[in-house]
């Protein structure tokens, strides 16, 4: 598959976003800035941007409690992000979700969960809309490796595969579910596998290249758009920190770790754009030095942001209830 | 005016709406041609055919989670378990999801679904398949739950809770299927509007579901011994009418509140705490709770009669508080 | 797989049983002598009788709403099974079961269960528990076709696989979950094929054909008591009758229906026995007569047994506190 | 006589138990080497060794499952859910089988397992990882509920709980996993016995979990006011120790409910109006319920501590009740 330089580069520059706007939340968290669970996604960010350069605004993704790279390359502001994980008013959810549950309705991003596996059945459901409504949207159904062992997998991707549902299943084997290596928690070593259990295809891709995860998505997805149903798509990848930080991550073995790394996709991308004379070094510093500025910024913007009004804490729950803020 | 089951007046309630938008829709297990395992959506699938009136696998995570997919991207579906019993095997979906997705978002987004849920017991089903679960859902801010106990009232209470922009819990009771009762509208019901089924003056009886005609029963009997009961159903259990229980508390003093749930934890305690928090000044007795014996629903009808509370308790009940 | 001539009467034996147990509870439901939900195995007589005639005693079936078959099979007392079936105290469960909860721990049954796909995971704590006190049992999970698109099979299979649980998962395919055929509610036709997705063996089988499913089970649990882990069976087969009993069955063509009870697993081994000179016509009869004589003292011993004490409503809830039948 | 936290307590509780009877083991998500979300299980790998310290695969349901499956077969499984909300996700196991086979299967089998999960709101965890959900698990027979507060009785209660031959659920708070308390014995506490964690004339406050904790500073508090609070720990929900809480009333007529559920259909309400119902004529004023406002948890550290009750909470409702 043939891609154009410019869209090149808009990929390389979502990974950086991801990049840099997780660096700059890791510091935020180790200085105390950011309060609560932070799951970062350094290491991954090829999966996100690979798929969701092939999505339109109106497509629909869900997501992890990893997920901010997903939300970055849907197109989600760095400013109401990083808003968010301060918890300010400002922020995409007013401060009341935090890192593990980002939303953003216009951009078809129906969230980041803090449950794992509860995404796979939110995504079969807007699948299920797209086909009623007879558009030709798509919805991304992102998750990690030890989320296929959760029965909501099953059930998911059971129910788009009899009824051909545009979703396009996403897994990021990152080889951990917290502590736990893949062969310790499944006896299968390519999750794709489990597509024939639905009869639905079932690729695995390098998840730190990007192109390769563009490449299989982008069939996937005209597959969906096609109305031939779902498609199991595994990305092979690695997470460069702890589950969340403060992990120290102490069941990586060293020699796993440094391997990994030598495949960044960051690097990998770069040395691609250089060799093939996509751009210059010159311009890769300016690109980041962009990135820095737009980081710079959301931060400044949480950092000025209120924190929510204590009314606020009755509001959206229901369309009309507001609670009483009574005697508890 | 129509004489109409109260299965017949769930259905009603969902053809007319279903007529009128064509995003209102149904899935769950069996609702297709088979009709519903207890017949509730017989004919719609003839009607409006397979798009609007879906088979599922057995899958209740699944079937939970669709709509709260579909609820979030336009649609306005209503999904049935089969038994309320089967909401433990999509909680999550329903508690962790449905229910806090919206506060969760910050307001991004809306969650118009309705589940439907026929429990209670009385037809030998035995545990897993005849509990009354009032209690958890009712717990759990960002579900409404309403429960119907006539014909009239599972029509409006089904227009109301299609229109309702939430998640609502729509518990039907199976005993009553079969129960006729008049129709005369076509009304929705607003959730949150108790009715008075008696009027009456020495003493309230609040009762959901089956219990209500239990209640009703039971104020017959009393009449004869010249006690005057007042029976509210309070058909949306959250949000709750709190003041048509006030206003009938002032007249009576006096609170029996009877629900089919295992009473240690049930929906009833809350009522009852409630109103003693509120209006302990207008108590002249304690508030009485009648629920079930705290036993999983047993098998055999002797058993399973003796468990379920009915008439004669609630008389024994409020004859020992007056 | 040679089998000696006294093991397949002793199978037929078992078969008959079966049907006739189920024909008596069909006719005691029709006529208003047992309450509740009754799901009949006729029809899949084989099934069960293959399975379980490769079990000890020790051993342990966890089985499903439509248990009567499994229980019969792995020893379970006709006379108790009835009585419970009527609700009175002298059956299995002191009548607080009923037809869905049948259990006989003496004869490792851990429970018929009116939720579907919950016998799963309790195979494999049993399959745990066989490892863990290092016996040389096995647990056998029965469940229906209908049952694997359950989150709960997922997790089984995964978990049982992962860990090489003494499992052996048995799926009566009867081709319908209800009213739901199997082509509406997965997109797979051979439910053996789910075993991928685990790394286990899985096999498909004519489950009318009781010395096919013997052959494929007594295989299966030998790798299990191998320490070699879990196998998934998938035994084709058709229920005769509705799902329970007043369900008409409208939603089965007849012709299918006439196709399968041409392949009504009884006649069969009625033949090859007949042929292959096991037995005469004659002992066909005596068996027969023999087995309607413990069906009827089965129905006498029910009838002439009490309901339950009221009292006895709260006991066994706990081990140790009797619940109060205090003012409700 | 050790300080240790109440973590530590835990732990230890088990260990006690491992050392002595081969057949209690423990299994959940990251409770080997990784030793536990919470660290509680850290070091028992390594004491005890992968067969009997288990890391599973994310499947609640088959966790609990395996607990029922090798608990009915002879085996004393601890497992974990890391986080009480993940409840939801085995709840059919938890509420359809473990609580009630025993009943179903009249008596023939038993199920010695014990079930922990970290609950409790304070560490901006958000909606879905700081739930109380003990209202759900106290409403339905079968099952046990603890609940400790401090390490003694984390200690005592572990092993009581462990000894228990019937399904325990074994609440713990996570931010009191830090608390240091002394460990006075090593004796298991029986289920069903309160604690009176302080002596007090004027009111009584029956609080749980973390509550205790603010009900005792608020206790403090109160007292240069010249108000004697009386603190009781129920330390175990189901059964509930209802003498020594009618013992308090017949001294103070005055009772307060503190807990960290979300109010509406909490735990609370069934402490409330079983007081009401037993003991009306012993309440001088209504049974006071504290307990957090009815929304999901939000996850902004000022919102999320808006939400929960503290002990100023406490002072306040007191004062107005005296
Ligand atoms: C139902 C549920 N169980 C457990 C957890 C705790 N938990 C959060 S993330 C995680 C590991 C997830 O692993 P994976 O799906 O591979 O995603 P990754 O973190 O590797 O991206 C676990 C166990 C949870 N949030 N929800
Ligand atoms: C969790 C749950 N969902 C739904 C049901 C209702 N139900 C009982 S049996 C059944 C069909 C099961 O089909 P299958 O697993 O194929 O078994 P079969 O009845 O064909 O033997 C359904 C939907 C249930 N009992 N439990
Ligand atoms: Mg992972
Ligand atoms: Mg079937």
């Amino acid at each position: 598959m043939k891609l154009s330089n410019s869209k090149i580069v808009d990929m390389y520059k979502t990974m950086i976003r991801i990049r840099k706007f997780e660096t700059q939340a890791m510091n935020l968290f180790a200085q105390g800035s950011i309060p609560g669970f932070v799951h970062l996604y350094l290491g991954e960010e090829a999966v996100a941007t690979g798929v969701c350069e092939n999505l339109k605004d109106d497509d629909y993704i869900t997501s992890t409690h990893r997920g901010h790279g997903h939300i970055v390359a849907k197109g989600g502001d760095l400013k109401y992000m990083m808003a968010e994980l301060y918890g300010k008013e400002t922020g995409y959810c007013k401060g009341k979700g935090g890192s593990m549950h980002i939303a953003d309705a216009t951009k078809g991003i129906l969230g980041a969960n803090g449950i794992v596996g509860a995404g796979h059945n939110i995504a079969v459901g807007a699948g299920l809309s797209i086909q009623y409504r007879e558009t030709d949207q798509v919805c991304v159904c992102f998750f990690g490796d030890a989320s296929t062992n959760q029965g909501t997998f099953h059930e998911a991707l059971n129910l788009a595969s009899v009824w051909k549902l545009p979703v396009v299943f996403v897994c990021e084997n990152n080889l951990y579910g917290i502590s736990v290596n893949q062969s310790r928690h499944q006896a299968i070593k390519d999750i794709s596998d489990r597509a024939v259990a639905y009869n639905m295809p079932g690729i695995t891709v390098d998840g730190n290249d990007v192109f390769a995860v563009y490449e299989a998505t982008n069939e996937a997805i005209k597959r969906a758009r096609d109305k031939k149903g779902p498609t199991l798509i595994e990305c092979k990848t690695y997470r460069h920190r702890g589950h969340f930080e403060g992990d120290p991550g102490a069941y990586k073995p060293e020699k796993e770790q440094n391997e990994w790394l030598k495949k960044d996709p960051i690097p990998r991308i770069e040395k691609y754009m250089i060799d093939k004379k996509i751009v210059t070094n010159n311009k890769l510093e300016d690109l980041k030095k962009e990135v820095d500025k737009e980081i710079n910024e959301a931060v400044e913007f949480a950092n000025n942001s209120s924190y929510p009004s204590l009314e606020s804490v009755v509001e959206d729950i229901y369309t009309d209830i507001k609670e009483e803020v009574r005697v508890r | 005016m129509k004489m109409m089951t109260y299965a017949e007046a769930i259905r009603e309630g969902m053809r007319i709406k279903m007529q009128k938008d064509p995003n209102v829709f149904i899935f769950g297990e069996d609702v297709g041609a088979f009709g519903g395992c207890f017949g509730v959506t017989a004919g719609l699938f003839d009607e409006f055919g397979e798009k609007r009136v879906r088979d599922t696998p057995i899958s209740e995570g699944a079937i939970i989670g669709s709509a709260i997919g579909s609820a979030a991207t336009g649609l306005r579906p209503i999904a049935e378990l089969m038994f309320i019993d089967f909401l433990t095997v999509g909680m999550d979906q329903l508690v962790n999801q449905a229910a806090k997705l919206r506060y969760m978002f910050g307001g991004k987004i809306t969650l118009p679904m309705v589940v439907r849920m026929p429990g209670g017991a009385g037809v030998q089903a035995a545990a897993q398949h005849s509990q009354s679960l009032e209690a958890w859902i009712t717990h759990v801010p960002g579900l409404k739950v309403v429960y119907p106990s006539t014909p009239q009232d599972a029509l409006g209470l089904m227009l109301g809770a299609i229109e309702d922009d939430n998640p609502v819990m729509f518990i039907e009771h199976k005993l009553l299927y079969s129960v006729k009762g008049e129709v005369e509208n076509e009304k929705p019901i607003p959730l949150g509007v108790a009715d008075i089924k008696k009027e009456g003056k020495d003493v309230t009886v609040i009762a959901t579901g089956k219990m209500v005609h239990d209640a009703l029963k039971a104020s017959e009997l009393l009449l004869k011994d010249g006690i005057d009961v007042e029976v509210i159903d309070p058909r949306s259990l959250y949000p709750l009418d709190k003041e048509t229980i006030f206003k009938s508390l002032q007249k009576t003093n006096k609170v029996v509140v009877v629900t089919e749930e295992n009473k240690r934890g049930g929906y009833g305690g809350e009522i009852s705490a409630m109103i003693s928090e509120d209006y302990f000044d207008y108590l002249d007795a304690p508030v009485v709770r009648i629920g079930a014996l705290d036993t999983p629903i047993p098998f055999s009808p002797t058993l399973e009669s003796y468990v379920i509370p009915n008439e004669t308790d609630i008389v024994n009940a409020i004859k020992e508080l007056i």
